[in-house]
């Protein structure tokens, strides 16, 4: 059992990592502005989020566990209002969104 | 183990600081400093410096960005490409640099066990502190008590460096008709802008205290105490002016009592060295407080360290306040005339 | 071996050095103090390296460890991270006050208004 | 309480500083920073007292034994300086409320004197401490007391010349940091005494070479050694009047304090002066200092830019009569050290005088002040001729010795480069003096009447401080000598 | 009056200060000022006159204020050399006090309270250095006597004035700093004390080199002796109103720069060492050059005053010359040459500034015919010529004689001959001014009679003084055994 819960752990990890990866691939690869914050806005929640779960099944500890789900119940509150925040800064500064792929 | 770790963030490190240089963009810079900042925080904790680490998030990620921003934000963010080659400054830092390669050859191999700094002074601190303060955070009893006086001289360097703010950015503030007027408008014209981040951060911000509070008194346990609490105090309440305007926070926490409080926090701190003085002890010997001199230790950390967090909460407000203030604008104004 | 129980401290020499780098070099007065945190900063890390020992542990001391790192460097790291902001934040009120005052915060420029003529 | 006197010489102002806050109304204030002022003297005349008894006074703070807390140091050189500082603030205090009630705004002023009784209490605390790192922190907190005082001044020069200091000095600062980080290193220890004891074990590793390297750097920028002194005039030159006069006579005598405390008792006179050729640095350096300094002080047509440069060129001195390395050249410097704090401060003060009546201090405004300003001009012909070092005033008495010095080692050519680098002195005192009394105010000048007492009091106390140890030199002479003897090991 | 003679010693000094302060205080009593200038002129050298005779009676005198450095006091003793010069200072201090009264009020002078009391304050230090009993207390007189004088030489203010100033007071002040204080440093460091004592404070055993330096080191930082190149000062200060020049630059200052030089010599060096030095022969010819060239220079000033300077700076040689041939006639010779020349040159000025007040002419060109007007004056100007040449009935002679006398003891045949050249070219640059003063020749200029002779108390001044001149050569006794003195028994009492 204790086994099979730990490498879920590693499992959600390592998919949490190669998550933030790709998210980072994607701010260099994405057009503009607003695509490329979709890609970490998206990604990055989702990433800590697995990240999160998988070190809570590693460690079987009480208040450590309470700890690592505040810190998730925060990013989850942040992430979006962060990503939120830099669009509307975005908006309001005038730049606009690219809509077709540049060659 | 470690190497990995080191190699990756030191190189990340480098990599920021060699970004940093060559950018042109303030802003860019900034926000580099900042990821300079939490990257060596990262590496403060895998140096098991677990303090030092949060204190260099709180201020090298946290505070100073947001003085920095500020501060570009009243002065524009471009620079302005530097005509001539610096040679000889490239001169001056090889030499510095070259000197300091060379005093490596004789230091002591990283992590090493037995080396002098390890040996001397600080075994003590580690074996006896337990019953000698009491508390486990030997960083804490070295901070507030063996070394307490260094702490003291850190509360007032900050608290100077909040009275230079002031003598340098303090404005009358406005007459309270004006105030208001001003208030409403503001709130009127964010309300609708910043709908999302209000109702996040109000939902924020009393956690953001609670955990501040946190960091203050269980300092003595773990990582913590009343610099990083004094800082994360702050933070919550310029989070708060950044949302809701300036003014508006001016209301909720008036500058001159702040004022006042920042001083306070320094008084508090050298009265309990005052006290002991006058139990006839030496300044800031906490045995004489109480009878017992762990309980002692106990009470002189706690109520110094609570002086401390008194006076950094209130200095940061204060510097935060009269950068802001600095134009009578909001400060989210600025990132729209950019 | 020398490499391995040396490297860090290189490279940490050379973050402080591109720090006193743009110190010297740059002629904006924000990017001089943004160089002044990478070097001071810089020589905190050299303190912490100094402080840390192999296989020992964060200095809060319980029964189940027994190789703590050398507290000292933390606690004087700590005064000193206080004393940098101090400075920041007193250099960036200078600055703010040269902008208003000079309109520029361009070392050159500065100076070519203090005296005109040379 | 007398066991606490290190410590309260220090936490007295430091204390007194945030209580300002509270205060609020200048003119209160000012009592107040008076008063606290004239008691860190008391209690620096008491501590003095004790150390000539005693020897060194050693404080343990927070009752932990060094080098686990961290002492307080106080011996014969500390003791010195401490009356130095504590004499010459509470002087200059006297004058302080009426000019700065012309230079600097209302709202302010009470703010001056917190960072005015921080810095006191900065540079007080650096000089009794005897933990390294300690000194590190009492430097930063008169750092930036002095950094934000100088941004008081008037115009916006001072800003741009406070940030440049600022600049510079975090440099400095943080090289001694790096220094001190180095020491603990090999070492272990961040107590001098203990320093002290330990370091002559690794005395011979390139480490401890860097370490004192850097520390030199550091507190040659500190003490404005030519030629890192380009911080120097513009800082002093802009700075509030009577915060030029407090600085010109304590700050850089602190540096040099810290020179002197780590050469002699951290590092050890043996190693700074035997191992490594600090001696010609610094000798050709001061030599420099001297004549650069006293060179550019002709051409300077701001008075206070003329009198910053002259002490560039004094410092100079200081740094020759230190480089000889003997009890005799160490006795000069400290001499000189006294000798040089009373004339800057006298004619710091009655430049500051010379601003609150006329305006300003540019030579062209100095025109017939002889006659309109009689007794603030006959204080700056006594500093002057201090400077110079004519009889009968200090000048003449820290040159003499700085000479004897000189000869006794047999340095021949430097007694000669130092007798003539005082006749520099002359050439630019003599520029002020003249026109001063034998040129007529210009037509279009109005007239100006002498200072008010609250001037000419401080003013004339320095003024007869300077003739009164120029005639009757026991005291100084005697504090001096038991202060080199203490340094060199040798029974008084 | 019954006053022990340490406390007239110290009055001596002490008197002038207080009485500056007191000129001070009656700026606005004119009366009074000079009158109280006068008076302490007078205590003073009845002060001097009575410590005289005790030292006719054998007595020797000290006092002490207290000590500046270890070792080194501010000491007073009095000795014949001293003796000598105090007299000639005191007595002249009341006559010039007369005559500049005349002088600076016909001449409605400003800042007259200035002048006085940095007269009085010159004074007090000129007694200081006559009396002084060690280098230190002389080189601090000497120093605060150069900064006492500066505003005397400034005091018209006008452009010119301030030009000569500066020159006066860099010369002096740096030449004293440079070299004086150097040559101080060094004899308090090779010879462990700087009392003058009698035969020198030097061992035997002392390193000729280094004394030789010290000795060039003393002779060029003494500037107020103005040997060339360091004269410039001298006529520089001639912008100074006439008193001034009178008593500072023809006796007070300039004499007190070669009784430095003499008694440094006396009693630093000693005469037998001093005969020993290598630098002493080069010196001795350099002293020489100054006398001959200087008297050149002075034939062609046609400004009286300048003249005048000029001849002093010549004449300052042969003191500096006396003094340095290291014999007991030579020193003799010197010292009383400080007195005749004093009372010569002195007198030449009073002239001057007569001339000057009552006829506003500086130009010895413009003086052709004066005589018919001013007989007094021209005939005292012939006399006093007389004693500066050294022709009888005047003064001059005998100290000229001695000089001469030591050249043959010690062989100098090139200094002689420099004294007998020098002698005719004083002939040369002064006497025409009187003769043509009285047979203007064949060109004769219309003469106004609107001018009379100077004021009354100049004009008794300038008797007095040239009177004295006639007087010396008659009856130069007590002069000559004070001179004599100096080397027979320095401790004092002359026999």
């Amino acid at each position: 059992m204790e086994i099979i819960i730990s490498w879920l752990g590693t499992l959600c990890l390592f998919a949490g990592s190669v998550l933030a990866i790709i998210s980072g691939i994607g701010i260099f690869r994405f057009p503009d502005f607003y695509t490329r914050m979709h890609a970490v806005g998206v990604s990055d929640t989702l990433v800590t989020g697995l990240i999160v779960i998988g070190l809570v099944l590693q460690i079987p500890d009480g208040i450590v566990i309470v700890k690592l789900l505040l810190i998730l119940l925060m990013t989850l509150l942040i992430n979006p209002t962060a990503s939120h925040a830099l669009a509307k800064a975005a908006i309001l500064s005038g730049l606009q969104p690219t809509l077709t792929k540049k060659k | 183990m470690g190497i990995l770790e080191h190699i990756i963030i030191l190189t990340l490190l480098l990599l920021v600081a060699i970004a940093i240089t060559r950018l042109k963009d303030l802003l860019a810079v900034v926000m580099l400093m900042g990821v300079y900042g939490l990257l060596s925080a990262s590496f403060f904790v895998i140096m098991d410096a677990v303090d030092v680490a949060f204190t260099e998030a709180s201020v090298g990620a946290g505070i100073s960005t947001i003085l920095m921003l500020t501060a570009i934000s009243l002065t524009g963010r471009t620079v302005s490409p530097i005509g001539h080659k610096p040679v000889l400054a490239m001169i001056l830092v090889i030499i510095t640099g070259g000197l300091l390669v060379y005093a490596t050859l004789d230091m002591p191999y990283y992590g090493l066990v037995d080396a002098p700094a390890n040996l001397h002074v600080s075994p003590r601190y580690i074996h006896d502190s337990l019953h000698e303060i009491g508390i486990p955070n030997a960083v804490t009893s070295v901070l507030a008590s063996y070394r307490g006086f260094d702490t003291f001289g850190e509360v007032v360097v900050i608290f100077t460096a909040g009275i230079g703010v002031l003598a340098l950015l303090s404005v009358p503030s406005p007459t309270p008709q004006e105030d208001t007027n001003e208030i409403k408008s503001q709130n009127i014209a964010m309300h609708h802008q910043h709908l999302v981040l209000r109702v996040i951060s109000k939902l924020l911000i009393p956690f953001i205290l609670l955990f501040g509070l946190y960091v203050q008194f269980h300092g003595d346990f773990g990582p913590g105490g009343g610099f990083q609490a004094g800082v994360i105090f702050a933070a919550a309440i310029i989070l708060y002016a950044m949302l809701f305007g300036l003014n508006t926070a001016r209301k909720a926490v008036s500058l001159p009592l702040v004022r006042l409080v920042s001083a306070l926090g320094v008084l508090l701190y050298g009265s309990v060295g005052i006290v002991s003085l006058l139990n006839g002890g030496n300044f800031l010997d906490y045995n004489v407080l109480l009878p017992d001199p762990v309980a002692g230790q106990h009470i002189g950390i706690l109520l110094i360290e609570l002086g401390v967090g008194i006076t950094v909460a209130s200095v940061m407000i204060i510097i935060f306040f009269n950068f802001a203030g600095r134009n009578g604008h909001l400060l989210n104004n600025q990132s729209r005339r950019k | 071996m020398m490499i391995l129980g040396l490297y860090s401290y290189w490279i940490v020499i050379a973050l402080m050095m591109i720090g006193l780098y743009i110190i010297i070099a740059q002629g904006n007065l924000i990017k001089k103090i943004v160089g002044l945190g990478i070097f001071q900063t810089s020589v905190f890390i050299f303190y912490i390296t100094v402080g840390k020992v192999e296989g020992g542990t964060a200095p809060i001391l319980a029964e189940a460890y027994s190789q703590y790192s050398n507290p000292l460097p933390h606690v004087l790291i700590l005064t000193a991270i206080v004393v940098g902001i101090a400075t920041t934040a007193l250099g960036l009120a200078l600055i703010v006050r040269i902008k208003e005052s000079y309109g520029s915060i361009e070392e050159s420029e500065i100076q070519e208004k203090d005296n005109p003529k040379c | 309480m007398l066991t606490h006197l290190p410590i309260l010489q220090v936490i007295v102002p430091l204390l007194a500083a945030p209580s300002c806050m509270i205060i609020q109304r200048p003119i209160l204030v000012w009592l107040f920073t008076l008063t606290v002022s004239g008691l860190s003297f008391l209690i620096s005349l008491a501590l003095l007292q004790q150390v000539m008894i005693s020897g060194a006074i050693s404080y343990e703070l927070g009752g932990w034994a060094p080098p686990w807390g961290i002492e307080y140091r106080v011996d014969e050189l500390s003791a010195v300086l401490l009356l130095i500082i504590t004499f010459v603030s509470t002087v200059v205090l006297v004058a302080t409320h009426a000019s700065i009630s012309k230079e600097i705004a209302e709202g302010r002023q009470s703010l001056f004197y917190v960072l005015y009784l921080l810095f006191l209490a900065g540079i007080l605390g650096i000089v009794s401490t005897g933990d390294v790192f300690n000194v590190f922190v009492f430097l930063e907190i008169s750092s930036l007391s002095a950094y934000a005082l100088i941004a008081m001044g008037s115009g916006r020069r001072a800003l741009w010349a406070s940030y440049q200091y600022l600049i510079l000095g975090t440099i400095g600062a943080t090289f001694i940091l790096i220094s001190i980080g180095l020491m603990y290193q090999m070492t272990g220890t961040l107590n001098m005494v203990d320093l002290a004891q330990r370091l002559p074990e690794v005395a011979a590793t390139r480490t401890i070479f860097a370490a004192f390297a850097f520390f030199i750097v550091g507190v040659s920028l500190k003490l404005a050694l030519f030629p890192l002194h380009v911080w120097m005039p513009n800082a002093y030159a802009y700075a509030p009047s009577v915060i030029t006069a407090f600085f010109a006579a304590t700050s850089t005598k602190v540096a040099l304090y810290l020179l002197i405390r780590f050469t002699f008792t951290v590092f050890g006179f043996s190693y700074s002066f035997s191992t490594l050729p600090l001696q010609p640095l610094f000798l050709g350096l001061g030599l420099l200092a001297i004549f650069a300094g006293s060179a550019t002080a002709i051409y300077q047509q701001n008075i206070k830019h003329l009198f910053v440069y002259s002490s560039v060129a004094q410092i100079g001195y200081l740094v020759v009569g230190y480089s000889m390395g003997t009890p005799e050249g160490l006795t000069a410097t400290l001499l000189h050290v006294f000798n040089h704090a009373l004339m800057k401060s006298a004619l710091f003060l009655a430049l500051a005088a010379v601003i609150y009546q006329v305006g300003s201090a540019q030579l062209k405004d100095f025109r017939g002040l002889g006659h309109q300003m009689p007794l603030t001009m006959a204080a700056i012909v006594v500093g002057g001729l201090s400077l110079i070092g004519v009889p009968l005033t200090v000048g003449f008495i820290s040159k003499w010795y700085l000479v004897m010095a000189a000869i006794e080692n047999g340095w021949w050519p430097v007694a000669i480069l130092i007798v003539l680098g005082s006749l520099l002195a002359i050439a630019y005192v003599w520029r002020l003096v003249e026109t001063a009394y034998f040129s007529d105010p210009t037509p279009e000048a109005n007239p100006v009447s002498e200072a008010p007492l609250a001037f000419l009091l401080p003013l004339w106390v320095l003024a007869g401080a300077n003739i009164y140890f120029g005639v009757d030199t026991r005291l100084s002479l005697h504090l001096a000598q038991a202060v080199s003897q203490s340094l060199f090991g040798v029974s008084p | 009056m019954n006053i022990a003679l340490e406390t007239m010693l110290q009055l001596c000094i002490l008197l002038p200060v207080l009485s500056a302060i007191g000129v001070v205080a009656s700026n606005n009593y004119p009366n009074l000022r000079e009158g109280l200038t006068i008076v302490t002129g007078l205590i003073i050298l009845s002060f001097t006159i009575s410590i005289y005779s005790s030292l006719g009676a054998g007595e020797t005198i000290h006092a002490q204020w207290g000590e500046i450095l270890p070792g080194l006091k501010l000491s007073f003793s009095v000795e014949p050399l001293g003796m000598l010069f105090a007299l000639v200072a005191s007595f002249l201090w009341p006559v010039t006090t007369l005559y500049s009264i005349g002088y600076m009020r016909n001449h409605n002078e400003k800042n007259q309270t200035r002048f006085y009391a940095c007269f009085a304050i010159a004074i007090g230090c000129v007694m200081g250095i006559a009396f002084a009993g060690n280098l230190f207390t002389l080189f601090i007189f000497y120093e605060v006597l150069t900064l006492s004088t500066y505003p005397l030489v400034t005091h018209s203010g006008s452009e010119n004035a301030k030009k000569g100033g500066r020159t006066y007071l860099a010369i002096l002040l740096s030449t004293s700093i440079a070299f004086f204080l150097l040559a101080i440093l060094g004899t308090w460091f090779v010879a462990g004390t700087l009392d003058f004592t009698p035969g020198g404070v030097f061992g035997a055993n002392v390193d000729l080199t280094v004394a030789g330096i010290l000795l060039a080191l003393f002779i060029f930082g003494i500037g107020k002796a103005a040997i060339m190149p360091f004269h410039r000062w001298l006529p520089a200060a001639m912008v100074a109103p006439t008193p001034v020049s009178a008593l500072l630059h023809a006796v007070a200052v300039v004499k007190a720069g070669v009784f430095t030089v003499v008694k440094v010599c006396v009693y630093i060096f000693g005469i037998d060492l001093l005969g020993e030095l290598p630098s002493t022969q080069a010196l001795l010819y350099l002293a020489g050059a100054t006398v001959l060239l200087s008297s050149i220079v002075a034939m062609r000033q046609d400004n009286l005053k300048a003249r005048l300077a000029y001849s002093t700076v010549s004449q300052l040689g042969y003191v500096t010359i006396g003094a340095l041939m290291a014999s007991s006639f030579g020193i003799v010779g010197g010292s009383m040459h400080i007195v005749m020349h004093a009372f010569g040159k002195i007198a030449l000025f009073f002239c001057a500034g007569a001339i000057l007040v009552a006829t506003h002419k500086t130009q010895i060109s413009q003086m052709r015919g004066l005589g018919q007007q001013m007989p007094i004056t021209m005939v005292a100007f012939f006399i006093a010529s007389l004693s500066i040449i050294g022709v009888p009935p005047t003064g001059g002679t005998w100290s000229k004689w001695f000089l001469l006398m030591g050249t043959l003891e010690t062989q100098q045949w090139i200094i002689m001959s420099v004294l007998l050249v020098s002698s005719l070219l004083n002939i040369a640059y002064l006497l025409p001014i009187p003769f043509r003063a009285f047979f203007p020749g064949s060109q004769v200029e219309q003469i106004d009679n609107e001018i009379r002779e100077a004021p009354l108390p100049s004009l008794i001044a300038l008797c007095i003084v040239t009177l004295l001149c006639v007087v010396l050569f008659v009856y130069p006794q007590p002069l000559y055994d004070l001179a004599n003195a100096i080397l027979v028994n320095p401790a004092g009492a002359i026999q």
